[in-house]
Order: structure tokens, then sequence, then C-alpha cells
């Protein structure tokens, strides 16, 4: 007989592990990212695999020769980011801009902090402000896409830009919306420019529920987003259409699934409590429609996240789990 | 090792440090006055001089149109204007745009420049760098040419991706050259006066 | 001699006051967005150290307690002052580049910190050495962060554009940048150079 | 709504220490628990507060009149810090509690470049909330002031519930300390210039 | 009534029940049996017998150590043959009474007989000083001795006694089998029980995974005629079975943070002490033997067996077949719960509920990774703790913050660590925590007793 | 302009006074009574109010310093070790002069005298494991291996010997702060006092298990026979359950229980030359003859004496 192995009660244990979690999520990327491929075509393949691939060799570079700990590729969460910021620029974007990207978010971002669960801010969002600060040109530029399968994709500015531009010029909303020619059923399925995970709000929401479902994620977070965006933007909207985009218009647009959905649920940059995850998606949407309305920058969601993700630390020291008996 | 504080040496030293250091300052000042003064004008002349031809002697003056206040400089080169500098504002992409444009008395820009901006580093602030954008102004007639972007059917090249700055720009200079149509004709009319 | 050597040395490295005293962290961070500006930020607060130091080394034997903090800012922003005066006449554009920072030596950590920690208990050589030695250390931290940042900000080095007129990585010259770069640089400081 | 915008600016737009570089040292220094940072925090604003009064008065109606603005440096200075080693005696002796929370920090604010940093852009630089540009008068000045250290505050608190957080991690050890604070700083300011133009 | 469960956390592992239908075989004496003087919480017992006494089945061999302690009785009749330290489950010393077994005589007074007797006595002190006597602990694991559960401190009322019949860890059936095969004996000890707290109403509660039970032992209350009893059905989920949460699911209360049941009015008893108090009541028999499922999917035979206290478990595994080869891990009690076994020579106690055979594939841990703040530590935590930051805060011994975020609250169900994506030994590490939380919960209540006592002098 | 410069200096020399005055009166006017010991402190300081120290300032440390019974976590980071000697010095704190000891570890069930009967798997500290059970060998006293005493460690001097599963004192590095004592749950690390030259003699063992048991564990365990104690002329081994203890004090060094110890559980240390076990115990046996002999020739002279005695 061999030694009996002893350890401290409980003897089993459940499935899961960060692996499994992370592969979940790049399962429910895969549809947007199938998506930004067919709209797209190999350009963006080509800053999907610049963006995962650099991701991963950072990382493992960094623990093997910098910090000289064991490689944590395994545990996917690099190819998740590589996932979100390749989905989180334009399928213009050069190369090296996109390996600068994931030098910030990997390298900055997350190794800096000492790795997978010790940041504190989005690395996908990192990276992707970073160059958006760095490289407007690259990050603002769009041009006629060359589609792989020959869909034909309308690209233009993203909705949100003409809106903000036409605003400056003087235009009303309405007139901006009609000479476009936006179409919510369109902006559901298609893209109307914009990174490459703007393209499909159907493919997003679809991996957002099954995350809901395989209950890796919580869906609270993602619908309170939804809310306060819609409710901001319906008082606003309902007191002067002119100036103000409408929430339909809101919710489709720039990111903002992509970012509930995926970015601002990302465990490690997010509270931890129920009411806690409920104050961070209403300040989330709250700025992201303040940006948007009044800011500088066409879209607000990376900023918002990362703005909230810098209060989660005081937010899971006020808002704790519910306590048996007390 | 130091002094006992007591009011008398409280206050003596402290009294006599600011004594000597006020003695000193005001030393200081008198001696710099001059230099200093003549470095401000030095920085009026350049900016007025980089947007208009050679002149002598400049006046600081300000005209109101539309119920907007621009200041401007009157460059003056024997005894002849030679043309106006006006100091012209708009909002840009990230917050004021002040521009110096310089517009001769025919109404026709001479030159620009810019005075402060807020723009975005590598787009909107290209327009104080962007050799080519910069280059159109030389000269730019708008009673030849119309003083809008091409995008909205002008003339103006834009910036790549900096629309809103280029539009701001334009409209600025545009200000500018309507100020000077009032002020030139305002001039007219005290001379059909007199 | 040597003593006084060592104290111009221990400012560079020692008593490095941007990596080691972490003093005077504003200018460091606002002004860097070049060697250029780096350099003369460093200068100008080096131009106040040496003579606020000797300054106060002399007459610190006759300051009361009670007061020694007024009587050394009177004298710390007299220099101040002064340097304004003079830039204002001599470098007007550099003046307007470096714009609030300038009076702000008055609060410098640096230099009070440097008043109070070593030129009122030393003598007046001994003080100009120190004020030498951390103000040169505070030149070079923040020649070297300016540098960094513009290389990577806007791509060139003291004013030469080394990538054909193209633009950097402008977060570098931007507020992000400026705490990045010194974060980093810090971390190689404490590193290679201090290997403490 | 000129208030309203002035303090937009002043908290979010332009924060102090994320967009101004401003009051760094201490910002750094005293960010390591929660319960300093507060407390250094309300010093900060009490003290910029009651400092742009005075240095405002002192420039209108002192140097102004006698054209000696070149002056502001050494005379703003010498008020702020007589003006902070008074309230520090004061309050020792009048609210032994309100000095434990407040007045202990009132040294490290003399060499606050903060303060006299505001104190001298109120009276010298023009300011644009909505055009045209002007010199901002006393009223302006005091919410401009305060809002300002309000911003300060957020800075400081957010910055201090990182800091206690990153206590708790697994941070690099070359990183621990300063350089981590200085690279979430970094970021922290990165995520703030999503509110640039806000208040143009 | 609709199936009841408990508010927050829990989990929901696989409930393996492989020996739910073995009935239950009674496993003969080892040759020589080793009695512990440890079998409950509280002080040890001590020995009132010499070496080379002879005993006989149910003779008092210890007497109660300290007032939280009770009496243990001679298993076996034989000869005593030592007295003395012995390693027991954890390799740990401890006082062990060795007898030789020499045939299998029992005290007198002791009914042998099957009939069962329903007749409940009335003098309710008398009851409990029979429970005592008969050195009946808890058998739902704390091994709490009975007698002092049922007294409650003066001014406590008792509103509702519960039977806690949930088992509610996988692969354990000896509950199952007891409620199958004792019923009537545990329903008439439930009644004991309700009538000694004050002839409050009874719930037996039985998860949904055992209908079998559930609709046995309605028929048995509704045979006997017990008016105050009733059977609860209850959801599938661990750890339904703690009492906190069982009379949480059950009343709708929630003891608060270190207070005991009976402050919401709630008396937990397992089936197993409902037996043993039945056995003890009406038949005059001491706690010497428990129900013990032998189990594992490595393991050759599934069984529930009946085992006198003081088998070595050795002579168990013998006895069904042998070690299997890749069984890595033994298990005494249950996978959420039990303790794992370092010493195969020690022997059975009261309170030892299970054999589980695991092998290395089933239970070695994962190397820890880092912590991704899933929060399904504090999704599982049924207390409602926060493990993931419990764990922080023991690993840096910061007394005071576990106190105020209640890390003596902690159940060590283990919930938290069984669900721990990045396989974090959070409970491990909370063990600790909890217990410097405790002590110093506990030094401030005794510094506070003596200044209370240093101001009335 | 010379009026400029007239102005200049009334101002700011007016502004100076009015302030000197100011602060004077309002220092008077709202003294507070304080431990004058921060003023002494205070003044030592560097007075950069860097806050470096923790502190809000340097006055804050110096009351912090003033109130802080040993100073223990007050140190200012830019004065250093002169500046806090300064403060120690005002404040009348002495560096206590203790006798040198040194932690000794007392275990010696190495991985061969002592075979592993199982494996552990849970969070690998000392304390969880204690917590949990005996530890993977049959001793229930012996080292678990896991280096707590290692991790509490401040000055590095434990490490844990691979070969031997147990931890190794660097005795250049141990300051016998105890740490290593607290932290071990077995209760295996004291500390000694490190003898002269740092020769010591102590059991390096805890198992209070009877001796066939002890060595059933663990081929280097104490049996708790008694032998040392009864060979230590010097009274310095005292037997308590099963295991025998040597006092410091009174140890003299001889080696002779070492000599004795049919385990090998007596270790010496820093001892100049390897103990000869054959001469020591020739010399104890010559011990005892002489012993006998002087006994048997003290008899015999009592009895000589009682010869005469009853001669007479
Ligand atoms: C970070 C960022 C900075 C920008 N800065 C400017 C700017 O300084 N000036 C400007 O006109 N537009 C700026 N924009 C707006 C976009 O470049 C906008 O798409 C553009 O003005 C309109 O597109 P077009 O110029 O190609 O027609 C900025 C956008 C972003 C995201
Ligand atoms: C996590 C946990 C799970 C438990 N599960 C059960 C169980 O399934 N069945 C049971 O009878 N007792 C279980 N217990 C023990 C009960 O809390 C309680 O001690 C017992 O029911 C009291 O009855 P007793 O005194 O008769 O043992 C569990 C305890 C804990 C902490
Ligand atoms: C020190 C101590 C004192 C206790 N006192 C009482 C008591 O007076 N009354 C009671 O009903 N239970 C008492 N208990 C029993 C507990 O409430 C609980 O039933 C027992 O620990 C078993 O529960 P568990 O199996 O869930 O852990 C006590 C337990 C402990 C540890
Ligand atoms: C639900 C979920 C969402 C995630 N979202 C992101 C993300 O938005 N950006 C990112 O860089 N990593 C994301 N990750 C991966 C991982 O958590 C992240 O890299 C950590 O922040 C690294 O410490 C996500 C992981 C999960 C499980
Ligand atoms: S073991 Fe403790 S902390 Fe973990 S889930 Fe159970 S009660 Fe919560
Ligand atoms: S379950 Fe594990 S990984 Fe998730 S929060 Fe809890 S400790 Fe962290
Ligand atoms: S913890 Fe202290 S006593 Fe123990 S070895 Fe280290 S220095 Fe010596
Ligand atoms: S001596 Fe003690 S603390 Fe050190 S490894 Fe052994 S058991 Fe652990
Ligand atoms: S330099 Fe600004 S606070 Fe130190």
């Amino acid at each position: 007989m061999s030694k009996l192995i002893v350890s401290p009660s409980p003897h089993i244990h459940s499935k899961d592990s960060t692996r499994s979690l992370m592969l979940d999520v790049v399962i429910a990327l895969l549809p947007a990212v199938l998506c930004s491929f067919v709209f797209y075509g190999w350009k963006e393949i080509l800053v999907m695999a610049v963006s995962v691939c650099s991701c991963l060799l950072l990382e493992w570079a960094i623990t093997r020769f910098l910090l000289k700990k064991p490689s944590t590729l395994c545990d996917l969460s690099a190819v998740v980011t590589g996932i979100l910021l390749g989905l989180n620029l334009p399928y213009t974007t050069p190369w090296w801009v996109v390996f600068i990207g994931a030098v910030v978010a990997i390298g900055v971002a997350k190794m800096t902090f000492g790795g997978l669960g010790q940041n504190i801010w989005n690395p996908a969002l990192v990276g992707r402000v970073f160059l958006l600060v760095s490289f407007p040109t690259y990050m603002t530029t769009w041009s006629q896409p060359k589609s792989l399968f020959g869909v034909d994709a309308v690209t233009g500015p993203t909705p949100l830009g003409a809106i903000n531009e036409g605003l400056m010029q003087g235009a009303s909303v309405q007139d901006i919306m009609a000479q476009n020619g936006y179409d919510y059923g369109q902006m559901l399925f298609a893209n109307l420019g914009g990174s490459a995970g703007e393209v499909c709000a159907i493919a997003l929401l679809l991996g957002f529920v099954y995350l809901c479902v395989r209950r890796v994620i919580k869906p609270w977070i993602t619908l309170s987003i939804f809310a306060t965006v819609a409710l901001t933007a319906l008082i606003f909207w309902g007191v002067n259409p002119a100036r103000f985009t409408g929430p339909v218009f809101n919710l489709l647009t720039g990111g903002l699934i992509l970012g509930a959905c995926f970015m601002a649920t990302d465990y490690v940059t997010s509270p931890m409590s129920l009411w806690g995850g409920v104050i961070f998606g209403v300040g989330i949407g709250f700025l992201t429609m303040m940006i948007r309305y009044f800011g500088s920058y066409p879209e607000g969601v990376s900023f918002a996240i990362l703005i909230m993700n810098s209060f989660v630390p005081l937010l899971n020291r006020a808002f704790h789990q519910k306590k048996f008996g007390r | 090792m130091a002094a006992v504080s007591n009011l008398k040496n409280m206050t003596l030293v402290l009294g006599l440090t600011c004594l000597l250091c006020s003695a000193v300052l005001g030393g200081a000042y008198a001696l710099t006055k001059k230099p200093i003064d003549a470095a401000a004008v030095a920085k009026t002349n350049k900016a007025v001089g980089a947007v208009l031809p050679a002149f002598d002697e400049t006046s600081y003056e300000s005209v109101e149109v539309d119920g907007k206040t621009y200041n401007y400089y009157k460059a003056v080169k024997g005894g002849e204007t030679v043309g106006y500098a006006v100091e012209s504002t708009v909002v840009g992409f990230g917050g004021p745009l002040s521009l110096m444009v310089g517009v001769t008395p025919d109404g026709v820009v001479y030159n620009t420049s810019v005075l402060s901006h807020s723009e975005t580093p590598g787009l909107g602030a290209k327009c104080n760098t962007d050799a080519k954008f910069m280059a159109q102004w030389e000269g730019f007639d708008p009673s030849a040419k119309i003083l809008s972007v091409k995008k909205d059917g002008g003339d103006v090249d834009a910036i790549t991706a900096s629309t809103i700055t280029s539009r701001a720009y334009t409209e600025a200079v545009k200000n500018a050259v309507d100020a000077v149509s009032v002020i030139s004709s305002g001039v007219e009319k005290s001379n059909l006066e007199d | 001699m040597a003593k006084n050597w060592k104290l111009i040395t221990d400012g560079l490295v020692k008593n490095n006051p941007t990596f080691v005293l972490l003093l005077g962290m504003c200018p460091t961070l606002a002004t860097t967005t070049s060697a250029v500006n780096g350099l003369s930020m460093g200068l100008a607060t080096l131009f106040v150290l040496v003579l606020s130091n000797v300054v106060i080394s002399l007459i610190a034997p006759v300051v009361p307690d009670k007061v020694h903090i007024p009587v050394y800012i009177v004298v710390i922003a007299t220099f101040v002052t002064l340097l304004q005066l003079l830039m204002q006449a001599y470098t007007p554009a550099m003046y307007e580049t470096l714009g609030l920072f300038i009076p702000l030596i008055v609060v410098n950590c640096i230099v009070l910190g440097r008043a109070e920690a070593f030129a009122n208990k030393h003598g007046v050589l001994e003080s100009a050495c120190d004020g030498l030695g951390v103000g040169i250390g505070f030149t070079l931290s923040l020649t070297v962060l300016g540098l960094v940042r513009e290389i990577l900000g806007s791509g060139s080095a003291f004013g030469f554009n080394f990538i054909g007129g193209h633009d950097g990585m402008l977060a570098f010259v931007m507020a992000p940048g400026a705490f990045l770069c010194l974060g980093y640089l810090m971390v190689l400081f404490n590193k290679f150079v201090k290997k403490d | 709504m000129e208030y309203f915008l002035i303090i937009i600016s002043a908290i979010f737009v332009n924060n102090i220490v994320l967009a101004q570089f401003l009051g760094i040292c201490p910002y750094l220094g005293v960010s390591n628990k929660l319960s300093t940072a507060t407390g250094m925090s309300m010093a900060v604003c009490f003290v910029i507060t009651l400092a742009t009064l005075v240095t405002f008065l002192i420039n209108k109606y002192l140097l102004v009149p006698f054209q000696l603005e070149f002056l502001q440096t050494i005379a703003f200075i010498l008020v702020i810090a007589a003006l902070v080693q008074m309230v520090e005696i004061v309050l020792k002796k009048v609210s032994p509690s309100l000095y434990q929370a407040l007045g202990i920090f009132l040294p490290l604010i003399t060499t606050n470049c903060a303060v006299l940093g505001v104190a001298i852009t109120v009276v010298t630089k023009e300011f644009t909330f909505g055009l045209p540009s002007h010199m901002l008068n006393l009223g302006e000045a005091l919410v401009y002031a305060f809002a300002t250290s309000l911003g300060y505050g957020l800075a400081m608190v957010i910055f201090a519930g990182i800091r206690e957080h990153l206590a708790l991690c697994d941070v690099p050890k070359a990183f621990k300390g300063v350089p981590i604070a200085l690279v979430s700083v970094g970021i922290l300011a990165l995520a703030f210039m999503g509110f640039s133009g806000m208040v143009k | 009534m609709s199936k009841s469960t408990f508010a927050i956390g829990g989990v929901h592992p696989h409930d393996n029940k492989l020996a739910r239908d073995c009935r239950t075989e009674v496993l003969p004496p080892a040759p020589t049996m080793y009695v512990s003087v440890a079998q409950h919480l509280g002080a040890p017992a001590l020995p009132v017998v010499e070496v080379g006494d002879k005993v006989k089945v149910g003779q008092v061999i210890a007497g109660p150590g300290g007032f939280v302690s009770t009496y243990v009785h001679a298993p076996v009749s034989g000869t005593v043959k030592s007295i003395g330290p012995r390693a027991d489950l954890a390799g740990r010393p401890v006082t062990h009474i060795e007898i030789a077994v020499e045939g299998d005589e029992w005290m007198e007074g002791i009914d042998l007989s099957d009939n069962l007797v329903t007749e409940i006595p009335t003098d309710n002190q008398a009851i409990i000083e029979k429970i005592h006597s008969a050195g009946v602990v808890g058998l739902g694991g704390a091994t709490f001795p009975t007698h002092i559960k049922l007294s409650p401190p003066p001014g406590s009322k008792c509103e509702r006694v519960i039977i806690n019949g949930c088992e509610c860890e996988p692969y354990l059936t000896s509950d199952y089998r007891v409620l199958l095969e004792k019923g009537e004996q545990t329903v008439v000890g439930a009644a004991i029980l309700a009538q000694v707290m004050g002839n409050v109403p009874c719930t037996v509660a039985i998860e949904e995974n055992k209908p079998e039970a559930i609709a046995h032992i309605r028929e048995v209350i509704a045979k006997l005629g017990f008016k105050n009893l009733e059977v609860m059905e209850m959801k599938m989920r661990y750890p339904q079975g703690s009492e906190k949460q069982l009379i949480d699911a059950v009343m709708h209360r929630q003891v608060r943070s270190g207070g005991l049941p009976i402050s919401v009015g709630a008396v937990v008893q397992n089936v197993g002490t409902a037996l043993a108090v039945y056995e003890a009541v009406q038949k005059n028999k001491p706690l010497i033997d428990n129900t013990i499922t032998v189990t594992g999917e490595c393991f050759p035979k599934q069984a529930n067996l009946q085992v006198r206290v003081g088998t070595p478990i050795r002579y168990i595994i013998d006895s069904l077949g042998g070690m299997p080869a890749d069984a890595a891990k033994v298990i005494s009690g249950g996978p959420m719960m039990g303790k794992a076994i370092a010493n195969l020579d020690a022997t059975t106690l009261k309170g030892t509920s299970a054999l589980l055979f695991l092998t290395e594939k089933q239970t070695r841990r994962a190397p820890e990774t880092a912590c991704i703040r899933c929060g399904k530590c504090a999704d599982a935590c049924p207390m409602g703790l926060e493990p993931f930051l419990l764990q922080k805060l023991s690993r840096i011994a910061d007394t005071e913050a576990l106190e105020a975020n209640a890390a003596q609250d902690c159940i060590e169900c283990g919930c938290c660590l069984y669900s721990c994506p990045a396989h974090i030994p959070l409970l491990d590490v909370i063990r600790t925590g909890k217990g410097l939380a405790l002590g110093a919960i506990k030094a401030r209540a005794a510094a506070a007793k003596a200044a209370a006592e240093a101001a009335k002098k | 302009m010379t009026h400029t410069v007239i102005w200049t200096i009334a101002i700011i020399t007016v502004l100076g006074l009015v302030l000197a005055l100011v602060l004077y009166l309002v220092a008077k006017k709202f003294k507070v009574e304080e431990d004058p010991r921060i003023d002494e402190v205070e003044k030592v300081m560097p007075g950069a109010n860097c806050g470096g120290c923790g502190f809000a300032g340097c006055r804050a440390f110096a009351e912090a310093a003033v109130k802080s019974p040993d100073l223990e976590g007050v140190f200012c980071p830019v004065g250093g070790n002169d500046v806090m000697a300064k403060v120690a010095s005002i404040l009348g704190y002495e560096v206590k002069a203790k006798a040198p000891e040194v932690a000794v570890v007392r275990c010696n069930g190495t991985c061969e005298a002592r075979p592993r009967v199982n494996e552990y798997d849970g969070f690998a500290t000392c304390a969880v494991k204690a917590a949990l059970y005996a530890g993977d060998t049959a001793c229930a006293y012996g080292c678990l291996g896991c280096g707590d005493c290692v991790a509490a460690c401040q000055f590095g001097a434990l490490s844990m010997d691979p070969a031997t599963g147990l931890p190794v004192v660097d005795e250049e590095k141990c300051t016998a702060c105890g740490a290593c004592v607290k932290a071990c749950p077995k209760k295996i690390i004291e500390l000694r006092q490190k003898g002269p030259r740092g020769m010591r003699e102590f059991v390096s063992c805890v198992n209070k298990d009877k001796g066939p048991v002890a060595k059933k564990a663990c081929a280097n365990a104490c049996i708790g026979c008694g032998l040392c104690a009864k060979t230590c002329i010097h009274e310095a081994i005292t037997m308590a359950v099963n295991i025998a203890w040597i006092d410091s004090y009174k140890c003299k060094l001889c080696r002779e229980c070492e000599a004795v110890c049919p385990t090998g559980a007596i270790h010496g240390v820093n001892f100049p030359k390897p103990l000869d076990k054959d001469a020591v115990k020739a010399r104890i046996a010559e011990r005892k003859k002489k012993a006998t002999e002087a006994k048997a020739a003290e008899a015999a002279l009592v009895a000589e004496a009682a010869k005469e005695a009853a001669h007479e």
C-alpha cells in the first residue's frame, strides 16, 4: 500500500478551474469574433492574431524572465485579454500598434501588478485607451473594408463619431441620423463602423447569455449598465431630442454591449458583492452617457469602465455579502 | 544653536530678513524691468510680425462685431496701415482655440498663427505644426476662395482626421476677416466724415 | 575636499531627490515633457537650492526657532522671485513653458527639506556642496525622465526628431505617461543604479 | 451654471493631481491608508479655501494697486505659511478632536504645492468656463479653490482604496511601494482623461 | 408543505449515495478493542477501571472528566489489558483502554429484545439522567454531550426540536438506513426529545433525495400516532444538515453570531442521536455501537455496518475484503467535513459515521493559483462570509480585521474551498484565522469577566 | 521706479513683521501644554515633513516616538539610524544587554531516521498541518517540515535542509528574537544560551512517548532512558515525561551525556574537536571506578575505624 494522503476537509472539489472559466469566456466571444472576421475580412484576422499572440508571448516572457515564476499561460486569461483587445481595435490598426497595445495591457496593466488577479484595471481596456490616447489617428480613422466573404459592409465614421461631429457643426441629432441612414435593425445585426467588437450586437448578446447560463458571470452588472444608459438617455433625449441621442441608439452603438457584457464583468476588476456590482454598473452607465453627451471623446464605455475600476476597492470595502444571522 | 524665541528676536529676525530680501528684490525688479518689458514687446512684435508684412509700430485696439469684442493690433508702416493682426478665439475640439490672424486692409489673409489651443496632440494640435495646413493660409483670399473645409464644400484642406479642429480654425479666420471688414469700413467711414 | 566631493555625489545616487527621497514630485512630473524642459527645470531648482542653502547656512545661527520656517521661506522665495525676474527678462519662452512650476520651487520640498535637514546645521561650503549635489541629482533625474518621455512620446531627443516627423506615443507627453515613466524608471534606478 | 462648470472642471476634468500635477508628494506620501487619506483631504480642503481667500484679497487690495504682482510668490507663501501655522495652533487649543483629525496633517500642507499653486493660478490665469475667458472674481475663485481641493480629496480617497487593496496583493517585489503607486496613478490619470473636453 | 432550504450560499456536489440500498449488517467485535476516552466534545473521560479488570458490555469504564463530558462504556466483555496513550485517527496520542474480548456478556438491566417500547416515561429529569449515564453524545458530527444540550440554560425556551435527517454529505447513508430500518425507534426517540424539551413540536428534516425515508417516517408517525411530530422534505443542498442552516430552513430563524440554537428556540439532534436516546431511555442500553457507512467507488464492497465503538479501522477494512490498491485517502466521515485518517490502526469512535475511500484522482488537490476574485467562494458560503478576504487576512494574521469580517462565524463546511476555481486552500487558512478571531473574543470576554469581578470586590 | 522699490520693501517687511507679531500672539494665547520631549525630538528630526515615516510630518513623528514604549515601528527613513539613535537617547531608551542566546532546533527526525507513513496534501504550513494531525511520520512530536519558523524569521537565519527535512539555524544571522519559537506549533525551537565560543550541548528531541514507541517512530529519538541524567555530575540534566532536558546555565560542556546517549539524541555543537566517545566513556568508567574505589576505600576506612574502635 502506498502512503495515505492526508489533508484538511473538504476532500472533493468542483470541476471549475480558472482555465475552464476563461475557456468559457473565449467560447462566448467566438460568435463576435467570427462576425468580425466576416465583416472585416483578413485584416481583422491579422489584428486578432497579432493581439492574441503578443499577449501570450508577453505574458510568457514576463513570467519567465522578469518575475521568474512558473508560466501562467495555461490559465488562458491572456487569450481573453488578447481577444478583447483585438475586438476593441479598428481592423485597420497596424500590427505594431496592436503590439504596443498588448505591451501596455499585459506588461503594464497586468503583470506589473503581479499578474492574473492582482490588477486593478481591466488590462484590455488600459491597452485600448492607451492606444486611443497615443495613436488617435489610427484609432479614429476608418476606411472601406475588404470583407473576407464579400459581404457588403457599411462603414464610415462610427455613429457616435458622426453624431459628435455633426453636433459640433450645429446639426440636430435627427438630421444626422437621417443623413447617415441609421437604422436600429441594422445596428442589431450588422456593423456601422467602429471597432471590430462593435460589429454585431446579437453575437455579443449570445455570448452574454451563454456566460450567464454557464454561471460564469452574474448578469447584475451588465443589466444595471444597460438600465442606466437607457434611463439617462431617455431623460436627456426626452428633454431635448435635437441635442441628445435616444436610448435605443445609445444601447446599440459604440461597444456598449461589448463593454457591458465582457469587460465590465471581468471578475478581477469588478466588485464582488451584489450591491457593489449594481453601483459599479450604474456608475459605468452614467459616466458613459456623460462622456458621450459632453466629453470630447465620442465613445465613453472604455473610460467609464476604467474610472469605475478605480472605485472597486472602495466599493468592495463598502459593500459586503449579507452575513448569516447578522 | 538657534537664538531664543522671544518676541524681540522673532520680529527682529523676521523683519530684518524681510527687509533685506525685499530690498534685494526691489533692486532686482528695477534692474530687470527694462529687459522684461523689452521681452514683452518683442513677443508681441514677433507674433504680429509672423502674420503681417513688415511694419514700424503697432497699436492695440478693439472692435465689436455681432456683440463679440475682438482685440487687434493695427500695424503701421510709414504712416500707412499695412494690416490688422486680429486675436480670434473659437471653440475647437478640446477647448478654446485662439489664433492671431493677420489680414491686410483689402481683406486678404496675410498669415495666421496659433496663440493657444487645447487640441489633441497628434490630431488637432497639428494645426500648429502641420506645414501643409499652415501654408494654405498665406495669402488666402476670401473673395476668391470659399472659407470652409472641403468636406463642407469649401476650399480649406483639413488636417487628417481632425475635421473639427480644421473647421474651428477656419471659423476663427472667418471671424477675423469679418472683423477686419468692419474695422476698415469704420475707418473708411471716419475718413468720409473728415 | 573629499568630504565635499562626497556630498555632491551623494546627491546623485544615495540622496537622489527624485528616486530616493521622492521629493519635488510635482515639477518632476509636470515639466518633463521633453529633455530640454526637464533640464531647464532642474537648473532652475539647482540655482535656488544652492543659493538658499548658502544663505540659510549663514543666517541659521541667529534665527529663533519659532520663526525659522517663515524666515527660510522668505529667503527661498526671494531667490525664486529673483529667478522669475531673470527668466522673464532673458529666457521668456522657457519661462512660459515651465509656467506655474517656477514659483512653485518655493514649496518644492527639496529646497526647504535640504534647508532644514542640512543647511541649518552645516557650514557654508558644505551647504553649497550639498545643494549642488542634490540639485545636480535633481537635474539629472529630470533630464533623464524628460528624455525618456520625449523619446517615447514624440520620437525625438533634445528636440531632434528621429522618426521622420511622425508622432510618438502621445500618452507619454501627457499626464499618464509622466507617472508611468517615473514608476518604471524608479524600478530601474533601484535595480541598476542604487543596487541596495 | 457657471459655478457648476467650475466644479465639474476642477474636480474631474482638470483634476489637480491627475491632470495638473500639484500636491503629488503628500498624495504619494499619505495615501497608504484610507483613514489618513480622508483626514488629509479634509485638511487640504480647509487650507486651500482659506488660503485662496486671503491671498486673493492681498493680491487685489495690496499687490495690484501698487503694481507689485511680481511679489505674488513671496507674499503668498509667507501668508500661507503663517496661516497654516496659526490654524494649527488655534485648532490644537480650541478643538483637540478636530486637531487630531485634521491638524496633524497641517505641517505637510505648507510644503504642498497645491495650496500655493491654486492661490497663484486663481489670480494669474484666465479661465474659460464657456467663452469668453476671464479672470475669476472672488466668489468664483473660492468655488474653484474648494472644488479643486475636493478633486484632490477624490483622487486621494480612490487612491488610498487602491493602495490598501494592493497591500494585500502579490505585487512583484521590485514594484512594491512607490513604483506600483506611480504606475497606478498613471493608469488612474489615463482613466480620468475620459473626462477631457466635458468643460471646454 | 413545499420543499424548504436555507437562505444563502451552499453547493451541489453529486450525492454519490453508493451504499443507499445496502442493509445494515452487524460487524462482530474485533479480538482486541481499544476504547478512546476522548469520544465527545469537551474534557476527556477519566478511566475508572484498572488493568486486569474484567468488564461486561455496557459497563462504565470511564467517567466524566468535567462539566462538558460524559461516560464511556465497555463495548465488549473481556479483560482490560492496558490503559495508556495510543495514536488516534490523526496520529495523536490519546488514552485508550485496551480490552481483550472474551465472550459477549452484557450488563444486567439492558433490554436486548427487539420489541418496540412506545410508552415514554414522564419524569423528564430522570430521562435526561438516563441519557447522561448512557453516554449519549450527538452523532451528527460534533459529538456534543446530549444531556447538556437537553438542559437549556435558565431563561431560554425551546420551541421546536428538529431531527436532522438531512445527511447532506455525499456518500453517507447511515442516517438513511437508520430511518428505514429503525424508523419506529427513531421516531420514539424523537418523541422523547420533544417531550423532554417541554412537549414542543418536532420536525424530522429529510432531504428530497431520500423519498423512501420520507414516506416511511410519515407512515411510522401516523402509525404510532404522535401528534406533534412531522416530516419536512428539504431541497438537496449542502450544508443543509448544518445546525444553523437547518434551523434557518425549517424555522426561518437565523441564529446570531456566537449564539446557540436554543436562542432561537431550536434544538437540533441527529437521527442517530434520536435512536441512541430511544435505546438509552427505553432499553437502558448505553451508546456502545453506531452505524457506519463503508463506501467509495474504489472500495470493493459498499456497506452499512453496525459497529461497536473501539473497533480498529484496519479490522473493518479487512473484514470487508481489504484495502483497495488505488485508494489514496481514507476519510472518517463524508468528503466535505470528514477527517482524513492518518493511522489505520486507530479505532472507531461514537461519532464515526463513515469510512470513505477515495482515489488520488478524486481527491488530490490541484496546485494553488492566484485568486481571480470571481466571488464563487462568497456565493457558496452558507454563512455569507467572504472567504477570499478571510484567507488573505488569515495569512497576514490580522486578527482585528478577521473578527470584523466574522471569521469566527465560519462553520468549516468547506463550500468555499470546494468551489474555488483557483484551488486556493481557503478553508485550511481560514481555520487558523477563525482560531485567531475566536481567541480574541474569548480573551476579551475573560478580561471583561475579570474586570466585572474586580469591580464587584 | 524707486517708488516701486520702496513699496516692495515696505509691503514685504510690514507683512513679515505683522505676521511675526500675530504668530507670536496667537502662539502665546493658544499655548497648549505638551510633553517638552516632543519638541526636543522634533528638533533632531530632519524636518522635511515628507510623511515618509508614515506619520503626518516630523512633529507627528516626534509625538508618536514619545508615546511609543519601545520605538518599535517608529522609524524615520530620511534621518536613518543616526537620527533614531539621537531620538532614543533623548527618550532615554537603551539597548538592553542580554546574555547572548541562539535558536536551537530540538528535532533530529531526519528523513532516514523517521520514515514518512503518509503524505500531506493541504496548505503547506506547520500551523495548518499541526491543527489537522500529528504529522506524516509516526512521531507525533517531531518537526512537520513546512517551515513556519523559516517564514517567521525576518533575518534569514533559518532555512530548510532538503536532505533532512529539518530547519537549520545560521548562528551568525540569528538575533535570538524568538519569532521562530512563537511560530513553531510543535514547540521544537528553543532559545538557548549561546555558550562560550558557541559551544553548547542540548537534547535534540521533544518526543514524549515511552522509549519503545519513540524508538519505533524515530531512530534518533530521546527514549527517556535517563542515562545522561545519571551520568551528569553537574546536575544539569532533568528528566520529564520520557524526555531529557539540559539546563544551559548548569551545563559545564563535559560532553559525557553526549557520549552515553544510546540514540545520539544529545547534540554538542561548535566544539573544536569531534567527540571521542570511547575516550569519554573511558573517562566516565575511570571516574566511576574511582568513585567506587573511593567508596570502597571509604567503606574500608570506616570499617577500619569501626574495627579500630571496636578494637579499643
Ligand atoms: C482621442 C481622440 C482625440 C481627438 N482629437 C481630435 C482633435 O484634436 N481634433 C479634431 O478635429 N478631432 C479630434 N478627434 C475626433 C475624431 O478624430 C473625429 O473622428 C474626426 O474629427 C472626424 O473625422 P474626420 O476628420 O476624419 O472627418 C479626436 C478623437 C479621439 C478619439
Ligand atoms: C457543514 C455541516 C454539515 C452538517 N451536516 C449534517 C448532516 O448532514 N446531518 C446531521 O445529522 N448533522 C449534520 N451536521 C451537524 C449538525 O450541525 C448538528 O451538529 C447536529 O445535527 C446536531 O445533532 P447532534 O447533537 O445529535 O449531533 C453538520 C454540521 C455542519 C457544520
Ligand atoms: C462550548 C459549547 C457549549 C455549548 N453549549 C450548549 C448549550 O448550552 N445548549 C445547547 O443546546 N447546545 C450547546 N452546544 C452545542 C452546539 O450548539 C452545537 O449543537 C454543537 O456544537 C454541535 O453542532 P454542529 O455539529 O453543528 O457543530 C455547545 C457547544 C459548545 C462547543
Ligand atoms: C467574465 C470574464 C471577463 C473578462 N474580461 C476581461 C476583459 O475585459 N479584459 C481583459 O483584459 N481580461 C478579461 N478577462 C480575463 C482576466 O480576468 C483578466 O485578464 C484579468 O484582469 C487579468 O488579471 C475576463 C475574464 C472573465 C472570466
Ligand atoms: S468553510 Fe467557512 S468560509 Fe468557507 S464556505 Fe464554509 S462557512 Fe464559509
Ligand atoms: S472562489 Fe477562489 S478565485 Fe474565486 S474569489 Fe474565492 S478565493 Fe478567489
Ligand atoms: S526567528 Fe529570531 S530566534 Fe529564530 S532563527 Fe530567526 S533570528 Fe533566530
Ligand atoms: S521546527 Fe516547527 S515551525 Fe519549523 S518546520 Fe519544524 S514544525 Fe514547522
Ligand atoms: S513638489 Fe508638489 S507636493 Fe512636493
